[in-house]
Parts: C-alpha cells; structure tokens; sequence
C-alpha cells in the first residue's frame, strides 16, 4: 500500500518529497478530523477502505494529474483505522515549477479523491458509539 | 466461419457466470457479510447483479436499489455486462479526506 | 516582527496553528527556492527587505482575507537573510470549516503577497557572485 | 474667520516640508546609500520627490523615473500629495516569495 497509512502522516516529509531544485512552489492540502458545532462528542475517526481499490484509483488520478500538469509531482497519503480529532487524515501535496500548476494539480487531485476513493468514516463519540459519516454531508441516516 | 464462432463462443460462455461480490463500511453492516458469490446468468448486468444480491443475503432489501458500484476496482454504471470471475462491490457515499 | 524569520519556517507547527475542531480542512502554499534550467550555479537567495512595511502589509492582507473568509485563520512566514537551495522561503497556511475557502483564502494571501509585499531577493551564485532578481520574472537588468 | 484660518494654516505649512525618503535592495545599491533627506516645496508630489531625489544624489539619473513608491509604509500613486515628516520609500520590482 502505498497511499493509505496507518500511522500520523508526516507533511513536512511530503514536502520535501515533491520539492526540486526546478519545482519551487509547493501547494498542500492537509484535512484533519473536525467537530462542528452539531457535530456532538466526537473524539475521533475510524476510517475504513477498499483498499485495493483506493490505490488503483489514486494510481489513475495522479496519472491524469501527470497529463495535464507534467512538470508537477504529487504526493497523496490518508490514513487508515483510528484518527484522533485534529489530527491529519489526508494530505494531498504537489510541488510544481510555478504555483498556478502547484494550487489546480492540488485542487484536482484532491477533488477527484473525494469523488471517486472509495474510503468511509466512522465517527467516535464520547460514548463509544460509532456513526457513519458521509463526505462533505450531515450524518447518514440508518435505513 | 461464422458457424465455428458460435460453436467455439458458445464453449467458451457457459449459461451462468460467477461474480465475487465485496460489500464495505455501512453495507457490509447491513447485511453481516462483507463478501458474497454471486451466480448470475450470461451477460448479466451490473443492476442485474444487485437486484439478485438484494434477494439472496439477508436484509438485503435494506440496501439501495441503486448503489454506487465498482467493478475490477473501476466504478462502473448499472448497464455495464459481467464477465465470469468479475469482482463487484458496492460502495456507500464515499467520505475520503 | 511577525511574519520575517530568519531561521527555517516549520511548516507542520503552522498547520497545527491554523487547525482546530471547526477548521478541519487546511490549505497551505511552500515557496522554496529553485535553481531552473538557465538559473545556473545558483547556491542561494539573499532575501531583504522593507521590514516595517512588510508588517504592515501582511497585516492588512490577512485582514481582508478575514473580511472575506471570517472562519479562516492565515498564518503567513517569510525568510529574511540568506536561504539555501530547496529550503522554504514563504509559507502561507490557512485552515477553515471546509476546503473551497482553505484554498480560496491561501492563494488570496499568496497572490497579494507577491504584489504587494516588499521583499527583495538577491541570487547568490556559486563563484560567490550576486545577482539581483524580480519576482517570477528573469534576472533583472542592471541598468 | 476665513483670513483667521488663511494666517493659521500658513503659520503651520511652511513653504517647504521634509520628507525621510528610504531606498531598498538595487535602488538603494545604485545611489550607494539607503536614506536620504529631501526638502521639498510644500504640497510636492510623490512624482515630484522622485525627480528631486534622482537630481539630488550620485548617479541618481539611474533610477527610474516612475519607480513604485510607498508613503508610509502604503502603496502610492505618482499624484499623492506629501506631508511634512512623511516617509517615502523606493521599491524595487517585488520579489517575495
């Protein structure tokens, strides 16, 4: 596996990773486990994937990202099992010889992951009970 | 020619195809499995596979009539054909990121 | 001052401080600086600048991307003094309750940043040469 | 009244202002320091401090004639009317990040 992480995602790495001495501009995104003001006690996240399928897909997305922004080079890890509020669950770092290249390579492979990786949240609450999420959406409900 | 591609096709496909079926995260919940086999018959579909999956697991009827589906690790759209040894599965709303 | 450092930026520490239970999503932008294919023997960048004027400015920049994006929170580090090849010059990290705004407030301040800000850098070459530069633009003429 | 404020405002506004003008990275190179102070009628423009100040120290003739200029630490058009004890600044083309 090479996306998908069990342990705490190392941004600095990434960004040391992607960056050259022709690929001066360096767009992250780094999203990290939330609770919003309806969000309740949730102290964490467990994420689950179809891993195979995860990296497949990523695979593609940062081939097609190659295409379309040749000269950048993109670094994408998310994590796997538990994941505390606050810290990182996904990061998405692209280096590139000029921003405009790093922020839309960034942009787009982030939004592609959204759509299209198949990974699934489940939250924690203070209680030790679980509730699915769905991305971007309130809580699912149970049929 | 044409006679021995039939014959030789015909060989080839018998009349049902099996399918390994994945369910993940909340499906899988759903129905206390994450992985089923599926005997569908030749050239079966993709909306096909589900509507027999539905029937054939318990509390299958629970899960949407439309899932999101992928096969091979691709996501595929309803009216796509199954092969024999396809791996199907259905995935939940993704929540990545 | 607050945004002129003169030692190395860490990137990570300003994730944390942009980050918080409501701003799950962080959008960050590293400037390192690069040796292009005609840049030649280039072993660093001297970086001066206007200081109080720097201040001034990136306050005023950070304030209006607050008028515009109030849930974001920008931080923004710049180097001052000599920087080696591949080491970051600026960092601008912006954490807010969802993507869109993380990345629309942080190319925002970048944007500003590089028109507005008062920061000079001055290419230092391996015969220990120097050479002054503009801002993505080729080498300067002397006049 | 009006002859009141007429004798006032021209106790305070001299006929001539000082202005701190501070020069940065080649421009200050160019003239080979990086302060200098001018004297200036009254009412001068930020244009107008600049063709003094390109007249008024060595090879000032090098600088450009319409460079960017801060008053007081804010962009500044060529029109903006100075102040006794404003600080003028010369910038370069901007090279941050």
């Amino acid at each position: 596996m090479q996306y998908l992480v069990d342990a705490a995602i190392d941004v600095a790495q990434l960004i040391d990773m992607v960056s050259s001495d022709e690929r001066g501009g360096t767009a992250a995104f780094i999203g990290s486990v939330r609770r919003g003001p309806d969000d309740g006690p949730v102290v964490g996240i467990e994420y689950s994937a179809y891993e195979a399928m995860v990296e497949t897909q990523l695979d593609k997305i940062i081939a097609r990202a190659a295409e379309r922004w040749p000269q950048a080079r993109v670094e994408v890890r998310h994590r796997i099992g538990r994941v505390a509020t606050r810290e990182a669950s996904v990061a998405v770092v692209v280096g590139a010889p000029h921003r405009a290249e790093a922020f839309a390579a960034c942009r787009y492979v982030v939004e592609q992951l959204k759509q299209r990786v198949p990974i699934w949240k489940r939250e924690i609450l203070e209680t030790g009970e679980r509730r699915w999420r769905t991305g971007d959406l309130s809580p699912e409900e149970h049929p | 020619m044409w006679i021995f591609r039939l014959f030789f096709s015909s060989m080839q496909s018998p009349s049902s195809i099996s399918v390994r079926c994945r369910l993940f995260a909340r499906y899988a919940e759903i129905v206390g499995q994450d992985e089923v086999t599926l005997s569908l018959q030749r050239d079966a579909t993709v909306a096909q596979a589900v509507a027999v999956l539905r029937q054939s697991v318990p509390d299958g009827a629970r899960l949407p009539e439309q899932p999101m589906v992928a096969v091979n690790q691709e996501h595929a759209l309803a009216g796509q054909v199954l092969a024999d040894g396809d791996e199907i599965a259905l995935l939940p709303p993704l929540a990545g990121g």
